[in-house]
């Protein structure tokens, strides 16, 4: 099993959803994050004048899928939160060793 | 006649009220939106306070109060409050200083510019928003308050009664709105999502300052401290409980009691008891407060669900249809007992009041939609109406105003 | 008597801030509830303006102040606001309609209502609270309102003082609350988790709405513009500010001066000098708000930490013990030289008026602890005063009102 | 004379009015400050309603409004409220009890001393706060109070005009301001930084009730309800709507239409406009609107980014510069036509008008600035005006009063 | 050294905490996430009709503990943030390669 | 690669943040948590008395990095972090399978 987290544009993440649960990935935790990488920040209002704010509002998807499933998700959510713009976000694959569905007690493959 | 003291503060208190509405307003939409567009949909009605607060004063009010024109409009006598002074003024209010009548006016013409704006929150460029609501103040509002209650108004002339503004304010507004949607058409992704509200406490906040605003909109009209202003407070408050129980009690058969079907209940009956505060007697407002609920609950079903009309924050639902009840209503309900200067409706057995008050809302209703849907195609080709699908999806907090609601440390 | 134009003015002003004091008081108390109770917390507060709002026109108002039969309760006459006219009633409130005599004695009816809720939140079932608070305001408001304002009104006739609602509103709610508490139990995981207050902006926004309100509470109780309503406008304005200075100065010696602090000891001084505003001299406010904040203070220690009583918001030590307090004070403190219409206390000279006083706090102690405790039993064995352990765990929003408080993208 | 009713109803309401600027006034600063420095922001002003309000009736009233001292303060003739009572000042507003007189400037008092906090959030020591604001209620605020409006002070003596505080309550603010701003230094990383404001919704409800109380602030410094009153509401609210447009128009030249800066400009417009509602014609209220937009706008700039002082929250730029600017603009634009009381300026011929104005604002900031830099002084030598590096830190809700602003199962 | 992450109930998440504490588990860092699963979403009420929500709250722990204390914890956990209704949320069992106390120093099994 | 996830105090963020700048560990993802660990919690007023809250807010940085940048990043986060008061915090090092940067499709390493 694996556990990927994506960090992606608010404003994609309905989309990505959508996606995922045309290919029934269904499962999955999302978090409000702040982040920051090549695009750096953007400026906003101050009274008079302005300020740029480095850390800009993202999301975070984490779903832990099989091993078999891992590109396949990876390339629905890449292709969906793609803008071509700065500030996409990035993708990582993380190994899982165990997981547990906590309503039946199922272990690893079972419990996702 | 005299300026009389006690008459002076009432119109200046029920001013501040009035403007607070406004606030209140901004909070009451903005709260219902979703959070990257909080900002700008607070920003649409507070603009008002201070845009159509000046051109009010500049040549709103001559335009809606000045001396008559052909039943139509008002003339240029008052431009830049030229004669409008501490004195009363010979036609109006003629127990307060002219500013007050003024000023009290001005509060109206600047709220019912920011109801409309709910039906297009998350969409609708800022700059369109503006160049139109300063269309709408001069081409809409004025001729339309000056035909209900300018000296000389044609509508005002064949005797339709509208107190506190069912029509020059609800009916104009919520039509308006309507002729907005069609144009602008549906946010992305409607109705396949329906925006979730982003701060509940913050909707209930805005409310209660309506509420308490629009005692002085209702009973404020009465323009003197008297009993009929006593009458219309109650009858305001009266209509305001009575559909806020019959929403909460739809809400529940459907479902669970609703805090947010209360809240828009208390708003719907404030809307439908306005043309009627002072004409009829409080006790009638608990049934023009129950039919305003369902009326205005159903037309949201039928609106949003049925035609997928994308009224974003119900005002043709609730200002539109709540207007039309309540003018209606007041040709039902309305008895000289309680206001002399008013008129007898059909419960008092003169059908014909009911007649009337069709013919101003129908007038309305059309000058309105016609009105806004040209004024809204002609800003569309010379600016645009909708932000880019780009900045909708970033919300119109950073991509109009290059603000959000919430920073700090993280965000 | 002819109606006096100003004294109008004052009264529906007066009615508009109390009216005000109900959504400040929801937001005062929400935003010291849970998030996921947040909603129902509000509710709880905000369905009063409607449902106790018809009420009170309905029969509320006659039971209260209908013509006396017995000194116990008010006759049927006032039924649906029938013979409430725009004309001075002849026994109360003469310069002013009797309209707006009503709708603003129908706001204390109203708060008075929301303020128990404080103590039952996070825990009692939305529909036993409705039924609850509709009988608590058929058999226990409007008889102890009658007692003490209704003309014949046996407390009034011993010469209890009582201006504008120590014993009708604080005591009476403050009692009820602690009947209630006993009847519901505690929450979950009382007193192991204190709730943490979700939002204390919220509740300055709420506790800032209710002082601006409390003036039209106080001073409006004087129901006439004169130096009376001056002099309890002032004394309501001080012991809030002494006791909400008081109250940091404990807060401070325990600890750090606490923000929570202040506005809860502005709360107890407006509830304390409440019965007293206009009964005694306003710089007697400054002892009565001193001692308030020591006396609640130190009341929710005993209730909360020694005697273990879940009152979630403190409604028995802030509005009980305040509103006891207030009672004994104006019996204390009460001077003809501010009230020709009141009497003298203690300090001059009259100790019976302290007995008196007594009496008073006594009788409507008794009679709300046993009525409310009758009638929640009652309402217990109809429908169940408690949500279920589950509803409770997942928050009364979501289970009472299926609506929560922050929505958005995630959540 | 005898008392007015309207007049007593009338500042008893802008009395309320202007409280509930105070809480407003919380949230509007509340909302600019970070996180962690929310309840401490709003604390700032928040206590000001509990301490300032008990030493106003104490003996701030006496010293500014007792029997003159030489013009330049007042005696101990009113002393803990002695003589001042039901009756009609002899001196001032003949025509409402002397209470009410008392109560309605005590509310100024109150919120020119949280004006100040705006410049020194997020970092000056709560106890220092509170022991300076006592100093300074006494030393700064009660003497100029009674140069200005003291029967026989000597600013009065001279013919300066100041209507309703704009020398008085903002210059003296915001000159203070400055010179803690200086004495206090800069916050960590300042300007490296800048704060993000936490929660952009709640600076608009506080702008709402901040414009909704200064109708009350500034009409109701008229005294008496008539066409004086309503003139100055009228200025008032044009004002405000003409520097809230302006501003608009500068950020969006700049980069955007900002809500914060349509908010921040009605405040400045409602500064400016404070010396000048009853003088001018409201007319005038537009241009004086325009302009300090823009000298508000970029003294900011200048400020901030130019000389790297840590005004945190604009007070010295929005109140000592509007409120400058107000000062001249009386003397520009003040004409006899509108208040027979006051004087011809510029306008009308008389440039005198405006060199008196001058000498006011000059005597009132250089007193201002030196009497608060030695109280300063004093404070921080006694105990110290920051907080600790470290309290800084973590921030001053947790560090100065044990509380945070949003908890909840997590945080 | 595992990282386990628990995504469980908000209501739940005291007496997880309580279960962890009388294990003497005592550090962890929780925070607020959206998750969906087998969980549909639930209905919510707008003024007039409803619409339905599929990103519920939960709760989410991460713990770092030692390889033997793994089960103990995953099974204090499951135990005390399950209703046996669905939405009981799932836990997570991830390699950590490294840990550091920050304070101190203090590097890998000494650092929990 | 791996992924560093540091917890560490609110009011450090942006000192860490800078000191990463410096060294030109520029992209992060940051997010809101709460935690405990030894530091007990701590007491906050109720209207009387006071009460004691156990989790504390926290902010946790995540960056994924290449191997060889490890140690330079978690000292630089360490340093930076600590006030040597309970409370600073902890690193955890997690292994990373994979990457992908979301607007060019880059992985791996190149996507860092
Ligand atoms: N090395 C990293 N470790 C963790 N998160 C990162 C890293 N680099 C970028 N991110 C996250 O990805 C988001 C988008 O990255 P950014 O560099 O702005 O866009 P792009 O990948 O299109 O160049 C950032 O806001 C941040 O949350
Ligand atoms: N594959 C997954 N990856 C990550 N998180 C998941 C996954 N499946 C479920 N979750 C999280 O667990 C929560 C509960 O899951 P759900 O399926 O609703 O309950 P149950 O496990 O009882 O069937 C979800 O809200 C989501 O946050
Ligand atoms: N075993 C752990 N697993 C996950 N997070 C932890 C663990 N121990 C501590 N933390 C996190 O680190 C933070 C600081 O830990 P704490 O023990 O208070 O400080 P210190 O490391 O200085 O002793 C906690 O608030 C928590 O968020």
């Amino acid at each position: 099993m694996k556990k990927i987290e994506a960090i992606i544009r608010e404003e994609k993440l309905d989309e990505v959803k959508q996606a995922l649960e045309r290919e029934s990935y269904f499962g999955m935790t999302v978090s409000e994050v702040s982040g920051r990488g090549r695009q750096m920040g953007i400026p906003l209002q101050w009274r008079a004048g302005e300020y740029r704010v480095d850390l800009l509002p993202k999301v975070k998807i984490e779903l832990v899928v099989l091993d078999e499933d891992v590109s396949n998700v990876v390339v629905a959510i890449a292709r969906n939160a793609k803008t071509d713009n700065i500030g996409d976000g990035k993708i990582f694959v993380i190994p899982v060793e165990g997981a547990i569905r906590i309503r039946t007690g199922d272990v690893n493959e079972n419990a996702i | 006649m005299a300026i009389n003291a006690a008459d002076t503060v009432w119109i200046l208190i029920s001013s501040a009220l009035v403007m607070l509405m406004t606030p209140g307003l901004a909070l009451f939409y903005g709260g219902m939106a979703r959070r990257s567009n909080l900002l700008s949909t607070i920003m649409m009605s507070f603009f008002a306070l201070g845009v159509i607060g000046i051109l009010w004063v500049l040549y709103g009010y001559s335009l809606a109060f000045g001396s008559d024109l052909g039943g139509f409009i008002g003339g240029f006598d008052y431009l830049g409050l030229m004669s409008v002074g501490q004195e009363p003024s010979s036609v109006y209010a003629s127990t307060v200083p002219h500013l007050a009548f003024m000023v009290f006016q001005g509060m109206f013409a600047i709220i019912t510019v920011a109801l409309i704006t709910g039906a297009v929150v998350e969409r609708m460029k800022f700059s369109a928003l503006m160049l139109f609501s300063v269309l709408w103040l001069t081409f809409i509002y004025s001729p339309v308050a000056h035909w209900v209650w300018g000296d000389g108004g044609w509508l005002a002339g064949i005797g339709a009664l509208d107190f506190a503004g069912g029509a020059v304010v609800h009916i104009n507004a919520g039509i308006s709105a309507l002729a907005l949607v069609i144009l602008l058409g549906r946010r992305r992704n409607f109705p396949k999502e329906v925006t979730e509200p982003n701060n509940i406490p913050m909707v209930v906040l805005g409310a209660g300052l309506l509420w308490f605003g629009w005692f002085g909109f209702n009973a404020g009209s009465a323009l003197t401290a008297d009993g009929l202003a006593t009458s219309a407070f109650v009858a305001t408050n009266i209509s305001a409980a009575s559909a806020a129980s019959t929403w909460m009690v739809i809400s529940w058969l459907h479902r669970r009691p609703s805090l947010l079907g209360v809240i828009t209940g208390a708003v719907a009956g404030l809307v439908a008891i306005t043309p009627a505060a002072g004409f009829v007697n409080p006790i009638a407002a608990i049934p023009i407060g129950i039919v305003v609920a369902f009326i205005s609950y159903y037309s949201i079903v039928l609106i949003k669900t049925k035609l997928n009309f994308d009224d974003s924050l119900d005002v043709f639902a609730v200002h539109g249809m709540g207007g039309i009840w309540g003018a209606l209503a007041t040709g039902i309900f309305a008895t000289l007992a309680v206001n002399p200067g008013g008129a007898s409706g059909l419960i008092e057995g003169n059908g014909m009041q009911v007649l009337i008050q069709l013919v101003s809302i129908i007038t309305v209703a059309v000058f309105a939609f016609t009105g806004t849907w040209l004024l809204g195609k002609m800003v569309d080709m010379v600016i645009g109406l909708r932000v880019s699908q780009k900045e909708e999806m970033v919300g119109l907090d950073l991509s109009q105003h290059g603000e959000r609601a919430y920073g700090g440390s993280l965000r």
